[in-house]
């Protein structure tokens, strides 16, 4: 037996004897024939094992017994009902075509023209295939990294930085400016012009308000921040006051005011 | 370098440690092997797990001395081999990361635009709502945006609006200040002075 | 293992490759920082990663001796410095094997035919659409064969081809050159010649 053909073999025990060879009379315990199944290819494979098992030369490739011994192994899985890939039925029929095709008169040499033998495209293929299977064998022989070698891999200790983006004041300032840009195309988005100290304060009094309880009034000033301090606080006020974020109240005509946000849901 | 060249413990110092009726240990093979393996092992080695490399059996004095002579044979080098709870691993020397770390493919990371214009319009505009940066930028906020705004604690939730479905108000946080090196929001370029950068969409930027 | 001890290249000898006016390299510190960053690294290393190791400019050429130089010392170790197709790499030695094996019980998965020889069409033949491979193989491709070589990272698509349906095209990777050792696809062993397999086996080999 060759090596090409040893490899072909499953390497599997059926009933306790290991299934090296087929049987030559062709039986096959259905058992088996499933791993046979399972172990060929498809039908090229089965037609090369076929092939090189009985010494038939892929170039005179004699169709009647082939295709006998291939139909052989068909009909047999077909009876154990083995699920059959539709890639053997199509082979069976592409070996019987070109059978018959072969015992056809070939038509008298019409001037110089070759008459391509109806052998030849299942040949090529036969023989690409066996040589991509053989490819395939020395491909697997080759060492692998994490099957036949390991990777070197040492530690390293890194002092795990994550490294955050950095953002200075000029990206902020191109952010908005792109959103400006775009503001402009898009009319209807109005970007007022706007005292950004009283947004500042309007945070402020948010987070200062965030207990939810009423604030005196009067606790919302900063004294110390001068008159330009308290205006823009009191700005922010009733720009809370006027986004309905904040509640005032006073019970009583010059009575103490109080202050809080409106039913805010706190976290 | 030349210690492993010039004193290693000879064959016989070494075989004697072991039993007497014990296969004859290759010194250098087994040297190979524990070198081998505790270099390609992601845990550190266990005395028993380098005990299994050898087919005579070793005794534990003996594998530390091995481990001593491989230890040495690492004395000047990147990496060397030490002994932590679990056993024995390399590691490269603390000195080494500055060098190793230059080969991270870390690019220095950037915020994508729009969590760059959701900050903007938080930093101008707080407090407001998801709502009201969408209106802005015209597209929807995404969670993710925020979320990594709100991670950096550049930007914290303060409250919510009293308004249906009771939006969240987004301000900035002294964290953003911070970082950004401003003692305060006013320190920010002025939006007023920004427009004027703005070319009028008609007139020509020659 | 004494070659490192008596015989590397001296520093004058080394430092005389790099420019004139450029920094004067401390060999045995770049060394030291090469075979700590190749070993650390869970990818082979190219040349412009290693130069980027070292704060003086370094010369491919002078990289190359350098690594020559730290192969020689693992020369007679159970490591050794391979190169491959991306860059270079230290491995344990195949006949560690054996030993490193025990520690693991696991047996690595081997990969079916059906995988190995769609893998062998792609690297032989490549690019090839799924097609192409069905059409050599006499059956149909399995998604499943395809996934586990892209998972892998032994195959990717590379594009799609200008034909009905745009099948992908497939071909192999650097990965899988790296785990095979190899540093490019004419390192793969040479295809069995058409004329050969020809050959009927008239001649018996009882």
């Amino acid at each position: 037996m060759s090596q090409a053909e040893l490899q072909l073999i499953p390497r599997a025990l059926i009933h306790g004897e290991p299934l090296l060879e087929m049987p030559s009379d062709l039986y096959i315990p259905p058992d088996a024939l499933e791993l046979v199944l399972e172990t060929f290819q498809g039908p090229l494979d089965l037609l090369l094992y076929l092939i090189r098992k009985h010494n038939l030369d892929v170039l005179d490739i004699p169709m009647a017994q082939l295709t006998q011994q291939y139909m052989t192994y068909i009909e047999l899985m077909q009876r154990n009902r083995l699920e059959l890939a539709a890639e053997y039925l199509l082979m069976a029929a592409v070996l019987i075509e070109i059978k018959s095709r072969m015992l056809l008169p070939r038509p008298p040499k019409a001037g110089e023209e070759e008459v391509e033998d109806p052998r030849a495209e299942l040949m090529r293929r036969l023989l690409e295939y066996e040589q991509m299977k053989l490819a395939a064998q020395r491909l697997n022989e080759l060492p692998q990294a994490g099957r036949d070698f390991e990777l070197v891999q040492v530690l390293i200790e890194r002092t795990v930085v994550e490294r955050l983006p950095n953002v200075s004041v000029d990206d902020l300032r191109v952010a908005w400016l792109t959103l400006l840009t775009r503001a402009r195309v898009n009319a209807h988005h109005k970007v007022r012009r706007e005292e950004l100290s009283v947004r500042e304060q309007m945070t402020r009094l948010l987070r200062q308000l965030r207990h939810g309880e009423f604030e005196l009034f009067e606790n919302l000033f900063d004294q110390a921040g001068g008159v330009p301090q308290l205006v823009v606080t009191f700005i922010a006020v009733l720009e809370l006051a006027k986004e309905t974020l904040i509640e005032i109240t006073q019970t009583e005509t010059l009575g103490n005011i109080y202050v809080r946000t409106s039913r805010l849901t706190l976290e | 370098m030349s210690e492993q060249a010039d004193s290693p413990l000879s064959e016989n110092q070494l075989t004697e440690v072991i039993a007497e009726d014990a296969p004859v240990v290759d010194v250098a093979q087994i040297l190979k092997i524990f070198e081998a393996a505790l270099m390609t092992s992601a845990e550190p080695l266990s005395f028993s797990e380098l005990k299994k490399l050898s087919d005579a059996p070793l005794e534990t004095r003996f594998v530390e001395e091995l481990l001593q002579q491989l230890a040495d044979k690492y004395a000047d080098s990147g990496i060397e081999l030490n002994r932590v709870a679990s056993g024995w691993r390399f590691r490269a020397r603390p000195e080494m990361q500055e060098y190793i770390g230059r080969l991270d493919p870390q690019k220095p990371a950037r915020y994508s635009r729009a969590v760059m214009e959701t900050l903007a319009i938080i930093a101008y505009r707080q407090p407001v709502t998801r709502g009201d940066i969408e209106e802005i930028r015209g597209v929807v906020v995404s969670t993710q945006v925020l979320k990594t705004l709100e991670s950096r604690a550049w930007v914290e939730s303060i409250g919510t609006r009293d308004s249906p479905g009771k939006p969240a108000l987004y301000a900035t946080t002294q964290q953003l200040l911070d970082d950004l090196n401003l003692r305060s929001l006013s320190e920010l370029p002025a939006l007023a002075e920004m427009e004027n950068l703005l070319e009028p969409n008609h007139q020509e930027t020659n």
